[in-house]
């Protein structure tokens, strides 16, 4: 283990891509932070492909980091590699994704994305009061956050008969892709009252579409993420809602954890749960753009 | 006075390719208002000399006088422009656009807007193939043309802008009699115009009527230029080419048995499916044992197809009747054609005959690679025997078994052709224009090859578009002409005009 | 006679197949929704393919000459980030304190010169070192997406205003924006190819690169214009797109070479060079585009949408196989 | 004799070219990293690039008849994907009341069938109907992909236990297990393409499909069968990949194409067909693995990771290039 050996210990951040700023955000705020505390810190990009992630473990246990803030492409398939940083004696933090494993990562600093959905489901009723038709743009559909927060959605507005889901297309968690899609869908349900997508990226296309088809003001959009385009959207009351996520928040915390189980003070709770909050224009005030913890 | 007769002058060339030196010292005076004939073997250098004089190789050592003045043409258009125009060897035209593209290409006329002259140019392409007298339309597809027609595109394109020198290597190799003779009308007046035409083919006969000097090249090597072309005979220019005497091994005596090898009753092989026209039409013939067969024909007239036919390319769409030994065969495939002893030398070693990029070696095993495999793996050693053996026996130039097939000179590659059917042991050798492009040591060693396997009961039939050739190797000719059989004679009887008869029927 | 006629029935089926294609499949699209044949989803349609259109465009020219342009979507990437991010925040060099703006005109200006430099620099190397157009695009692939990620840090630049949104969203005479460009690109990329001595020589190149040679065409120059042309086109559009969304996104354009051989190839120009039009490829991308949204409309469950596009783009190339049988 | 001389050493060169890269490279790498030259991070390269030169090898003899296979990516998942789900869920056909459970082998024997079959698809659509092998496989690689997503659901298939984990993860005498596939496969291959008619017969068409046929090569028979082993190790692959993530990913293999053609140019393989090697092939994919944990050694940020990945294809590609400068 590389605890002996001179210079400033190393921290290695594992994104599952940085093909989405939200996730920019958290590694460089991690990244960021470790280096703060003293630390030398490294990004890696698992490009959401998990078989690229196991890479990045291997190289990062091949040349000795001290430890690893984790952001998990895959809740199943990442468990083999922190379980292998384990053995390999680097501790391991995860951050916003949870994995399948209670005794593999040291702490797992998450913001269910299910849960999120829930609450925002439960908005998107009260916004709707029960009843409308409505769309949803899926992510990446081999993507399991596209599935986890589909369900958390549905998990409760499928509870409500009079809310009808006249379409449901995928828009890769891509603005140009929401564009267009939006476009055709809006040809084939003239009257949608809201419209559901699985990041704010896809939000911000969705609502330009309709903003090309004059119906910006009677259908809402509701995004997830916080990023920085759909809160000032949010603001002009152009969209709905968007479920934070506070990505900062998370980092942070990850490095300070990681910096203090280094420092030999072991006692870290197995799950710090961060809660996902529903940013409209009523409380937008009370957030900075991606969360707090500035 | 030398520049009023010298209009070009190549002093002390020499030309490198990797290995191989192609020129050697090259001095040649090529002289206004006269067709300057570049005589030698295959391999001699003539293609390598002219593209340097055309500009296509920038790079050479020595020097080029244009009227006495130094020029040195880095690309073909500089030569152009100089009024050097060439006639390559190899086609070279682009399939896809139209005659007119093709002889403006690099060369277009543009309107007052700038954009292409459409009109002036199908114009002057059209007038340039009646000069030729060739009737078809400008506008045509080049894909569409056969071989023979594609050479008189080449032609006309040499001919489009009036150049002071014109460069034709072999331009006479797929085209028909009389379309030899109109060309020949052409550069006769062309030498009227004082125009200097350097011209190169292994077609001796057509080179008594038109040459006014003889240039011989050897090895890379000048060897002697003959001024006086009156007296000048077959011998004098093998001796030039050779550097000796070859006594021609035309077929004394028939080696032919009576026993059938081959029998095709009724063959046809129609242009498409709706059976309108045919590329071969019910073609009756017997081959056999020992027998020399020629079939003569012009271009176009479908003996390429009717060999294809036989030797299993278009099983799809053949119609008739094939017998070996006396016993019905269904040729399904070429490589059944092989198993049943069929072999077939192409029209166009270079697209069809070898690949251009692997040895000689793997070439010459590649029909017959079963033979050169033991449990299933390739036997190396084997191989290159195989082909040691047939360089020898067949004289082929080359500096090892393991050299490219692509830096072997047109004649050597025909025989590495011929090598790799040879080795498949056929009972029966389709030979299609087996000596296009190939120079009189190597015509001869290759009829003298065709006369041994006769005589070793090997049935063999011959294609080409040469007369005298076919007249002089075959025990029996038949004439093809547009798709149908229309002659069939013997030696004895076969006379120059009753075989032209019947190909023009 | 009854040949003279069959080629002639040939020819019309080979000069219209696509159209044919693009009608059949337009007819079934409208018979099963009433919502396919509204001239607000033609404008649609016509609006979400002109980007595709002006890539392929360039990719024909590039393809015609038996090359391939793999980082067109790449290039249209950074070109976008770039005139967004000039447009939005000029550049400042603080050191000898110096501050310059772009106007709209200037950042767009901008994109375009980074488009065009990247395919000179794609033309360069192809001919420079004769290495095959595959494999050198490929590499700018990776180059120029890795160029956008550091130019935009991996965020999106937004916030451009409605003048430079005017470009990707606004109207001219009743026609959107991206349609009038799309249609210049258009006319422009016909005329050179077959009225130009440049279009004749892309396609001898194409269809015999030996024998334009020997013709004394420059074939260096001509395909280095070929891959600017290429890479210009994808800036156009990058600007498009950018414009449309309002943002430059880091991963725009990922995938859309694929979209634009696609086109180029349904509409029937051969991967081996030589043969082709840009009013084929317009098809091409047409019928990708009405594919696209005709799914969309009747709402086609994502993972089926991708397998029916593989069948309908396999389907159009064996068509154009099927009439024009014996070229290569 | 200088000639002679000359020319021996363009042959050592030729040969050795990417060799000499690949130690150029290491020497680099293990001169700024200690951590570079350690036995554990030899392996791990070892590892990482296993998969890829297995495709690597399929596509290697699909470029040496002068064809292109885009599809691997999605075959690779769509089999790894189809092995899992077998061996996780059997099939189940409630109407009937039927359960067929798998073993791991015959889950992994489904799953090669599935990789065989589809290339062979491949290779039957690009014979019998003479379309360009670059369109046939880019229309199987969403048609493949969308099927694992038809397959998965969209859900990565996990849990398969540690049993189906040591194909990837498990270790024999000493060396990894998918390194010990990876040989096995390299060697096959190998005596394959030097040693046997078929590999012959493989170099001759792309050399010069004609010829070859008049050889009496039955060309169709061999392309789909080179078509069929492409798909049949880009199954291998998946098993491979799902058996270390202990997972399939719907989105396996995403790009893998690209990598794998990379990994084969760089090795020295033409892309006009008939020149080329297996060997070179390795090294091709060992220059890209090395490179690969090289960077992250260096701590080097994810952006320039690409723009560096990029040049050095150019830079290989460039090698090549000049030491066999009169070929195609
Ligand atoms: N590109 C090349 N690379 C290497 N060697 C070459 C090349 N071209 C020609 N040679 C060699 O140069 C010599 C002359 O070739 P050239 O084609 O000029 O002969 P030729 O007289 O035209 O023969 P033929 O009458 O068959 O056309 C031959 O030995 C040939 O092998
Ligand atoms: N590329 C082609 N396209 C259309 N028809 C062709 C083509 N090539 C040949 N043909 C037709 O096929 C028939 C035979 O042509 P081909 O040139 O093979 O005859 P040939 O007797 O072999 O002449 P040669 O062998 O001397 O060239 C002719 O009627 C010709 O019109
Ligand atoms: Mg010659
Ligand atoms: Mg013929």
């Amino acid at each position: 283990n590389g605890n002996e050996k001179e210079g400033p210990k190393r921290m290695a951040v594992v994104i599952s891509t940085l093909n989405n700023p939200w996730f920019v955000v958290l590694g460089e705020t991690a990244a960021n932070r470790a280096r703060e505390l003293g630390y030398e810190a490294t990004i890696f990009d698992s490009q959401n492909n998990t078989a690229k992630e196991a890479e990045h473990f291997e190289n990062i246990i091949a040349s000795g980091f001290d430890a690893i803030l984790f952001n998990p492409t895959d809740a199943e398939g990442s468990v083999s590699n922190v379980k292998r940083a384990k053995v390999a004696g680097i501790p391991t933090f995860c951050i916003d994704r949870e994995v399948n494993s209670l005794n593999g990562p040291v702490t797992q600093i998450i913001s269910d994305n299910f849960s999120g959905c829930v609450e925002l489901g439960q908005y998107f009723v009260r916004e709707l009061n029960k009843q409308g038709n409505y769309v949803e743009l899926l992510g990446l559909v081999g993507d399991n956050n596209t599935w986890n927060r589909s369900k958390g959605f549905h998990s409760v507005v499928d509870d409500f008969p009079q809310l009808k889901m006249v379409a449901q297309q995928s828009a890769d968690f891509d603005r140009s892709k929401a564009l267009e899609v939006m476009e055709s869908v809006l040809q084939a349900n003239p009257n949608v009252s809201a419209v559901f997508c699985g990041n704010d990226a896809m939000a911000m296309g969705a609502y330009q579409a309709l903003v090309a088809s004059g119906k910006a003001e009677e259908v809402k959009v509701f995004g997830f993420d916080g990023a920085e385009d759909v809160m000032d959207a949010i603001k002009d009351g152009k969209i709905t809602a968007t479920a934070m996520q506070s990505p900062k928040l998370m980092a942070k915390t990850a490095a300070e954890m990681a910096d203090k189980y280094l420092q030999g003070d072991k006692d870290i709770p197995r799950k710090i749960p961060i809660a996902v909050e529903i940013v409209t224009k009523e409380n937008i005030d009370e957030f900075g753009v991606y969360g707090n913890g500035e | 006075m030398e520049s009023s007769t010298v209009i070009l002058q190549a002093n002390g060339i020499t030309k490198k390719f990797a290995g191989v030196t192609a020129l050697q010292n090259i001095n040649l005076d090529v002289h206004r208002a006269k067709v300057n004939v570049v005589v030698g073997e295959n391999g001699a250098g003539k293609s390598t000399l002219m593209k340097i004089l055309s500009g296509v190789y920038p790079d050479y050592e020595g020097q080029l006088l244009l009227e006495g003045k130094p020029v040195s043409f880095q690309n073909p258009k500089e030569a152009m422009e100089k009024g050097i125009a060439i006639i390559h060897q190899e086609l070279n035209l682009i399939p896809y656009l139209s005659i007119t593209a093709n002889i403006f290409l690099g060369r277009e006329l543009k309107n007052s807007l700038g954009m292409l002259d459409f009109k002036k140019m199908n114009q002057q392409a059209s007038d340039l193939l009646k000069r030729l007298q060739c009737n078809l339309s400008p506008k045509t597809r080049v894909g569409k043309l056969r071989v023979g027609e594609q050479q008189l595109v080449e032609i006309a394109k040499a001919l489009l802008e009036d150049a002071q020198v014109l460069i034709m290597d072999e331009p006479t190799s797929a085209i028909t009699d009389t379309e030899v003779e109109v060309l020949f009308r052409i550069i006769s007046s062309l030498k009227k115009e004082g125009v200097a035409i350097l011209y190169i083919s292994h077609k001796l006969d057509e080179l008594f009527k038109i040459a006014d000097r003889y240039i011989g090249l050897r090895d890379g090597e000048m060897v002697g230029t003959i001024e006086e072309v009156q007296e000048v005979n077959k011998p004098d220019l093998i001796r030039l080419m050779v550097g000796r005497n070859i006594e021609n091994t035309y077929r004394k005596n028939s080696s032919a048995s009576s026993e059938e090898i081959l029998k095709v009753k009724n063959i046809s092989l129609p242009k498409d499916i709706s059976k309108s026209r045919y590329l071969v039409q019910g073609v009756n013939f017997v081959l056999h044992k020992g027998e020399i067969l020629g079939i003569f024909g012009l271009m176009g007239a479908g003996r390429t197809e009717l060999l294809e036919a036989l030797f299993g390319l278009h099983p799809k769409i053949i119609m008739g009747e094939v017998f070996m030994n006396g016993e019905k065969v269904k040729i399904k495939s070429v490589k059944k054609a092989i198993e049943f002893g069929l072999a077939m030398v192409p029209e166009d070693r270079k697209k069809d005959g070898l690949v251009m990029n692997m040895d000689i070696a793997r070439n010459v095993s590649m029909a017959c690679i079963d033979k050169n495999s033991n449990y299933g793996l390739l036997d190396f050693k084997k191989e290159r025997n195989q082909a040691k053996n047939y360089i020898k026996d067949l004289r082929i130039k080359a500096t090892s078994e393991k050299q490219k097939s692509k830096n072997l000179s047109g004649g050597n590659q025909q025989k590495v052709v011929l090598s790799k059917w040879l080795a498949t042991k056929p009972k029966v050798i389709f030979l299609d224009e087996p000596t296009r492009g190939i120079d009189v040591n190597a015509k001869n060693e290759i009829y003298h090859l065709i006369n041994e396997l006769a005589a070793e009961g090997m049935g063999i039939i011959v294609v080409s578009s040469e007369l005298p050739e076919i007249m002089a190797i075959s025990d029996r000719i038949l004439v093809m002409s547009n798709s149908k059989l229309t002659g069939e004679f013997q030696k004895e009887t076969a006379t120059e005009d009753n075989i032209m008869k019947a190909a023009t029927a | 006679m009854t040949d003279f006629a069959k080629g002639n029935i040939g020819n019309i089926l080979k000069k219209f197949q696509s159209i044919i294609a693009l009608l059949v499949l337009c007819i079934v699209l409208a018979l099963m929704s009433d919502k396919f044949l509204t001239s607000e989803n033609m404008w649609n349609i016509m609006r979400q393919i002109s980007i595709n259109v002006c890539i392929s465009v360039g990719m024909t020219l590039v393809i015609l000459t038996r090359g391939i342009d793999l980082s067109v979507g790449s290039i249209l990437a950074f070109s976008g980030a770039v005139a967004a991010g000039l447009y939005k925040s000029g550049i400042e060099i603080p050191s000898m304190d110096l501050y310059i703006g772009f106007t709209i005109l200037g950042a767009i200006l901008a994109g375009f010169s980074v488009g065009g430099t990247l395919g000179a620099f794609n033309g360069w190397v192809i001919t420079r070192f004769k290495i095959p157009s595959f494999v050198a695009t490929l590499a700018m692939l990776t180059i120029a997406r890795g160029a956008t990620m550091l130019w935009t840090g991996g965020f999106p630049i937004t916030g451009l205003g409605s003048n430079f949104a005017f470009i990707g969203t606004g109207w001219f005479l009743g026609i959107p924006m991206p349609v009038w460009i799309t249609i210049v690109v258009v006319i422009i990329a016909m005329i050179i190819t077959n009225r130009t001595k440049f279009g004749r020589y892309i396609y001898a190149i194409g269809g015999n690169e030996s024998a334009a040679r020997l013709s004394g065409i420059n074939i260096s120059k001509i395909k280095i214009w070929v891959y600017t042309i290429a890479g210009l086109l994808a800036a156009v559009g990058g600007i498009i797109l950018t414009s449309r969304l309002d943002s430059a996104q880091p991963n725009a354009g990922l995938t859309y070479e694929l979209d634009s051989i696609a086109a180029v190839v349904i509409g029937g120009t051969s991967l081996s060079g030589g043969r082709g039009s840009i009013i084929g490829t317009v098809q091409g991308a047409l019928i990708i585009g009405v594919l696209n949204s005709g799914l969309v409309l009747l709402n086609v469950s994502p993972f089926w949408q991708q397998i029916i596009k593989g069948f309908v783009i396999l389907f159009a190339v064996i068509m154009d196989r099927i009439n024009h049988p014996n070229e290569e």
